[in-house]
């Protein structure tokens, strides 16, 4: 009944807003086109996303807007969507929630975009949706790049729509997997101290794994010391099985201390910090890299016989050139082509309700990369919920055991683990969606 | 074993903090600037170092180049920047703030120039020396030849220091310029001069640590913002004033620092850092090696 | 023909330091500035040392300019600024003290013989090279001082209040030396004291001056036998 | 004295005034920025009582506006009380932090106070990840609910949390202001132009120094408390590095003594992104260079204009009281 009375009060806030907007900012362009959404012109359809460009943060994420802008242009040299041509307006939050604030402010209110798109970052969306009022405002942030189980609360965060499993849901998974293939092994866990290792230690927990040696790091803190350290207390406890809970810094320091110290263990690489590209460029070696495992809801970005990947990687390379295609570049294209076909499904003359409308209605049916289905509903925005296990070869591909995909899917509640075959739509023909 | 391994690994990670902190310690002596710019500076000659590596991969060709570029880049800091604060700010109150607001500004100028140049992707290079750890019988130690290598290259630069500083008629002029200005300009000493050496020394020692440290991490714009919080409390724990003692405060750092992860607790060596530079403010306030009372009026 | 000031002026901020302030120097003269607590003095060696700047008039040495010249350079042309004891840097040894005198010059070998003259004139320093000059006493620093300027081999010699706070024997023994110093070495020298009687006693000329601005030139002996000038500036 | 006094009121009931009719005529964006402004007034003005009147540095304010923010978030949303109270719980609690600090800060001077400030300012927001009950990396939200029904069905939320701000600066700075010029302000400048004759004549050194860190950190709490207002959340990452030294930078470029020019150096930081922004996408370029340029121009701004206005803008003297 709360919810009943806030929701009124919502909407006819939003509805004022919006004859306010109308009636002041739009008015002139009220002429030329009166029955266009904002963002929305005769030829152009404007979005926009915040992500850090620089600072500490930046490394790998800066690689995301360029890749999305990549396949909105071939998208855009292919037709457009409905002959209008998309365009992305990038900001640079520095993964500052104040900046991120400022700069979706900007996004909105001075380049008036139809929607926000990947934005960044679990606390950065938290005062975007909150601060800059999305949900009274009626603007979509769509697929946002963050593993916090709190955005698939539609009532609470109305207008956003996250897209990657949880991280509660990639440790239960991580957690049932050990208990199926490693029971009887002693286990070690490498987390960051904060939300993110709070969270995976959540999902373990469900999944009823408890680890013989657990080793928190402070974000920002990883070093080659500390690496030895960790790896130094894995050793001591005689750990036979590692999961890495991290950035992909803190994997990448854990694996080159085991390296350098002689310590073989299994590892197990959680999503985040397991892109082989970028493992590499932090100097982890080969040999330690091959036979371990890791967790993912996409295919590997150097599977190249997998349909998803070769198409974006030609696409990467005719219209991202110079770019490493690794995991951000396939997040990126991935998401871009999931927004073609959200705004294909809005139909030809798009609104930003009925961007939504068509999300939930027809976004499980969407193609995408991933081998876990999409979940979004008029009463669910949870996107993605499973990840498949794999294991590194020798040139740094994460390929499924025995060469077929097995998709775990969970939630992030208490529900149980359960397999499933994997099974996704075929890439629509030269990766174009037909939807 | 586990005490000397222990004792051996923060060894070398505190000697990057000591050449860190030296930097800092040379350009606050001799001019009396905390300069935050030292992250970018050396971040530059670092990305030089990591040019070179890349084009020759030579790197023992990378590091005396890092190191000139390093010491050029400072020499035209000072040159460029610092003398014309000198000269337009030199009393108010602003005159505290506005060098630390001038070489935060300078930090990001470099970053940028340096994410216009190379990109804010990560880059690495392998150390020249394998960074697997010695083995005793059947014990491999994290300390690797590579750790032993930035121990040994650390204390050939502070000897050379320490030998310019004690016993060259340059460092007599560094250290007067540094500890009475006025009075080294009245015995003839050219004090700009001998400031620019000063910060040229100290981009060089910046340039060092920098181009030691990124094997073992990877090279960003921002990846040695970690290096200069660090090398200050490494230099403050050492009293600012000394070069002797920014090299063994940022060694205490370093071993500190790795007792803390080996023995207490992982995820508190970080703030730790911090804890430990607030005691020894209170407790000591003029350093391990500072003389009594210095830090107050 | 030698130190020439002409018109001199100086500000700090809102205060005149030096107004309009004209006299000269001859070479081989030693002349004596006398004047009250902030009469400009301290000022108008710092002036002509180069450590502060002027806003009007000329100082010629020897028919050169050398005013807007940096303090180093001055020392390369021989002039010497020694302010009280403060002109030691404590936190370097004696021996590190004296070299700073011959860091600059070429003639290594003149540094050498013109070291163990100072260490000749002043045994003290010769006894204690190795201590910090943070241990002196007051009469050692101003020895230091004096020694390393002399190292420096200097023809003009800017003297700043030898005798603060040194005890009176010291003072007698400080300007004695002084004295013979100047004799010895052909030195000029401008001497600024409080310490009138004494600065007259070994000077050629007094100049007296007030509130920045001259009072009075003449001969020593004169100044010091005018009753006026006793009561009113010379204190006693 | 009475008569400026009464003077001065009349000139901030103005502004206010000004700043009320303003947020009615320009757009969402400049209401928005009007609050960010008004977050920077009052930090700034933090540092002005500390650093251009008690002579004491502080690299660490963010660390300090932190503490407000936590306080008022927790106030907030465990005791339910209403906005002005948590703001003023934001005060009381940071500035009792500051006088701990405060009373160690007394004893440090230069580089060590900054040193010892800037590690507080790196090293509280990451220790706020080690407890719960603030929320962790993700924070705690902060709702402070829609404007009130009375202001009009187009009032928006924007124009709210503006009024909030704008109205607590503006009574922050007047109290502030007659600090500044009451007996205590007039000891703080003393102290720090000659503090030895300040102490001849009767002044105790430390406790003056401690209470000028204790009000300036109050001031701090209650700029972190609109921070978090304005974002709606409070966590660590709002309060980074960044952030204290962008305090700082503003009350060098108002002129660290004068307290309207705070508003002045507010505006520029404000500012500087926009103007960075806008200059960075004439410019363009290959995504390297776009992605950099906009914090090349900021820094090259911020060093030009420390380097030819190192006391702050001559203008800043027409916008305030004679404070000096």
């Amino acid at each position: 009944m709360f919810g009943s009375i806030r929701h009124k009060r919502s909407l006819v806030a939003a509805a004022t807003l919006a004859t306010a907007a109308l009636t002041l900012s739009t008015l002139p362009a009220q002429a030329f086109s009166p029955h266009y959404e904002v963002g929305v012109s005769a030829s152009t359809i404007k979005l926009g996303i915040t992500i850090p460009l620089t600072g500490s943060a930046a490394p790998g994420y800066n690689k995301v807007p360029a890749a999305m802008s990549a396949y909105f242009n071939y998208v855009n040299d292919n037709g457009g969507v409905n002959g209008r041509k998309i365009s992305l307006v990038v900001k640079d939050d520095a993964y500052l929630p104040t900046l991120a604030v400022a700069k979706t402010n900007d996004l909105v209110l001075k380049d008036k975009v139809f929607a926000v798109v990947g934005a960044l970052g679990t606390a950065n969306n938290k005062a975007v949706a909150s601060s800059v009022n999305l949900g009274r405002r009626g603007i979509p942030s769509l697929f946002i790049n963050t593993g916090y189980s709190g955005f698939a609360d539609k009532a609470k965060y109305p207008t956003t729509y996250p897209l990657l499993p949880s991280y509660i849901v990639e440790a239960k998974i991580m957690g049932q997997y050990i208990k199926d293939n490693y029971a009887g092994k002693k286990l070690g866990l490498i987390y960051q101290d904060d939300d993110f290792g709070s969270d995976a230690q959540a999902g373990f927990k469900a999944a009823g794994v408890k680890f013989d040696v657990s080793v928190p790091y402070a974000s920002g803190s990883q070093s080659a010391a500390s690496g030895a350290a960790w790896v130094g207390k894995l050793k001591a406890a005689g750990a036979e099985v590692v999961v890495v809970f991290g950035v992909s810094s803190a994997t990448g320091v854990a694996l080159a201390a085991s390296a350098a110290l002689s310590y073989k263990a299994q590892w197990i690489l959680g999503s985040v910090g397991g892109d082989a590209t970028t493992l590499k460029a932090l100097g982890v070696p080969a040999a330690i890299l091959t036979g371990a495992q890791g967790a993912s809801f996409l295919p590997s970005p150097g599977d190249a016989t997998d349909e998803y990947i070769k198409q974006f990687q030609d696409i990467n390379t005719k219209y991202n050139a110079g770019a490493v295609f690794d995991n951000n570049v396939l997040i990126a294209m991935n998401t871009a082509m999931l927004t073609v076909q959200a705004l294909r499904a809005a139909g030809s003359n798009p609104t930003r309700a009925g961007l939504m409308a068509a999300l939930e209605s027809k976004g499980g049916s969407f193609a995408s990369a991933s081998f876990s289905p999409i979940l979004y509903s008029s009463s669910s925005h949870v996107g993605y919920t499973g990840y498949w296990i794999g294991k590194y070869n020798s040139s740094g591909v994460m390929l499924p055991d025995g060469g077929k995909y097995t998709l775990y899917t969970t939630d992030s509640g208490a529900g149980a683990v359960n397999t499933v075959a994997s099974k996704r739509p075929a890439m629509p023909a030269k990766g174009l969606p037909n939807n | 074993m586990r005490l000397f391994s222990t004792l051996l690994i923060g060894l070398s990670s505190g000697a990057i903090y000591s050449l860190m902190a030296l930097a800092l310690v040379l350009v606050w002596r001799s001019t009396r600037v905390v300069n935050f710019a030292q992250a970018g500076q050396a971040i530059a000659s670092t990305y030089i170092g990591y040019l070179v590596i890349s084009r020759t991969d030579n790197y023992w060709l990378a590091l005396p180049v890092a190191l000139v570029a390093g010491a050029l880049i400072g020499a035209l800091v000072d040159v460029a920047l610092i003398r014309t604060l000198n000269k337009r700010v030199k009393s108010g109150p602003a005159a505290e703030m506005a060098p630390v607001i001038v070489t935060l500004g300078l930090l990001g100028l470099i970053r940028s120039t340096v994410g216009m140049i190379w990109g804010g992707d990560l880059k690495a290079y392998k150390a020249p020396v394998t960074n697997h750890g010695f083995t005793f019988g059947t014990t491999t130690i994290p300390f690797s030849p590579y750790n032993l290598l930035i121990v040994i290259t650390a204390v050939i630069v502070m000897a050379v220091f320490s030998i310019i500083f004690q016993k060259t008629n340059l460092g007599l002029s560094l250290r007067a310029a540094a500890f009475q200005p006025e009075i080294a300009r009245l015995a003839g000493v050219r004090v700009d001069l001998v400031r620019t050496i000063g910060w040229a020394f100290a981009g060089g020692a910046g340039a060092v640590a920098g181009v030691l440290v990124t094997p073992s991490n990877s090279l960003s714009p921002n990846s040695l913002d970690l290096l200069l919080v660090l090398g200050f409390v490494g230099a403050v724990i050492g009293g600012l004033e000394s070069l002797l003692g920014a090299a063994i405060g940022g060694v205490v750092l370093g071993i500190g620092l790795a007792f803390i992860l080996e023995y207490v607790s992982t995820s508190l060596a970080f703030p730790s850092a911090f804890i430990v530079l607030i005691l020894v403010l209170l407790i000591k306030p003029s350093g391990i090696l500072g003389k009594k009372g210095g830090r107050g009026a | 023909m030698s130190l020439i000031i002409e018109n001199l002026t100086v500000r700090h901020g809102a205060i005149t330091a030096i107004d309009s302030l004209s006299f000269r120097v001859n070479e081989r003269e030693l002349a004596a500035v006398i004047g009250a607590n902030g009469a400009g003095k301290t000022t108008l060696l710092r002036t002509l040392s180069g450590l502060n700047e002027p806003i009007g008039g000329s100082v010629t040495w020897h028919g050169e300019s050398i005013l807007h010249t940096k303090p180093e350079d001055l020392v390369r042309r021989g002039i010497l600024h020694v302010s009280d004891g403060k002109t030691v840097i404590p936190e370097l040894s004696v021996k590190e003290n004296l070299a700073l005198g011959g860091l600059w010059r070429k003639d290594k070998k003149d540094v050498v013989v013109a070291t163990d003259e100072v260490i000749d004139l002043f045994p003290r320093l010769g006894e204690r090279l190795t201590q910090s000059a943070d241990t002196l006493s007051g009469g050692e620093r101003q020895m230091l001082a004096i020694g390393r300027a002399l190292i420096s081999r200097p023809k003009l010699l800017l003297l700043d209040e030898p005798s603060l706070g040194l005890a009176p024997l010291i003072i007698d023994q400080i300007f004695q030396t002084l004295d013979s110093l100047r004799h010895k070495l052909g030195l000029t020298v401008v001497l600024v004291e409080q310490n009138a009687m004494s600065a007259l006693g070994i000077a050629d000329t007094g100049i007296i001056i007030n509130l920045g601005k001259l009072v009075t030139v003449g001969k020593s002996n004169d100044l010091k036998s005018d009753p006026n000038l006793r009561a009113a500036y010379l204190g006693y | 004295m009475h008569k400026s006094r009464s003077i001065r009121l009349l000139v901030f009931i103005v502004i206010a005034l000004a700043a009320f009719f303003l947020s009615n005529v320009v757009d969402e964006l400049r209401v928005f920025q009007g609050a960010s402004l008004s977050v920077y007034i009052v930090a700034i003005a933090s540092i002005v009582l500390l650093t251009g009147y008690s002579g004491q540095i502080s690299l660490g304010h963010g660390a300090l506006m932190a503490i407000g923010g936590y306080s008022a978030v927790l106030a907030h949303n465990h005791w339910k009380v209403s906005i002005p109270i948590s703001f003023a719980i934001a005060i009381v609690s940071t500035a009792f932090f500051g006088s701990i600090l405060g009373w160690a800060a007394a004893r440090l001077k230069g580089p060590y106070l900054a040193g010892t400030t800037l590690a507080l300012a790196v090293g509280l927001p990451s220790l706020a990840n080690q407890f719960s009950v603030l929320g962790g990396e993700q924070g705690l939200a902060f709702d402070v609910g829609a404007p009130p029904k009375s202001l009009g069905s187009d009032f928006t939320q924007y124009k709210w949390y503006f009024w909030i701000c704008a109205l607590a600066a503006l009574i922050i700075v007047w109290i502030t202001q007659n600090i500044l010029t009451s007996r205590y302000g007039r000891q703080w400048r003393a102290m720090r132009s000659a503090p030895i004759s300040a102490s001849l004549s009767g002044i105790h050194i430390g406790r003056s120094k401690v209470l000028a860190f204790t009000i300036s950190s109050g001031i701090a709490g209650l700029a972190g408390a609109m921070l978090v207002m304005t974002l709606n959340l409070v966590t660590p990452s709002a309060f980074p590095l960044s952030l204290s030294f962008a305090i700082v930078t503003g009350a060098v470029l108002a002129g660290v003594t004068n307290l309207g020019g705070g508003v002045i150096g507010a505006l520029v930081l404000v500012a500087i992104p926009d103007i960075a922004d806008l200059l960075a996408g004439k410019m363009g370029g290959a995504e390297k260079i776009s992605a950099n340029l906009p914090g090349f121009i900021t820094s090259l701004i911020l060093i030009v204009t420390v380097l030819l206005l190192p006391n702050g803008p001559k203008l800043s003297k027409l916008v305030s009281h004679k404070t000096k």
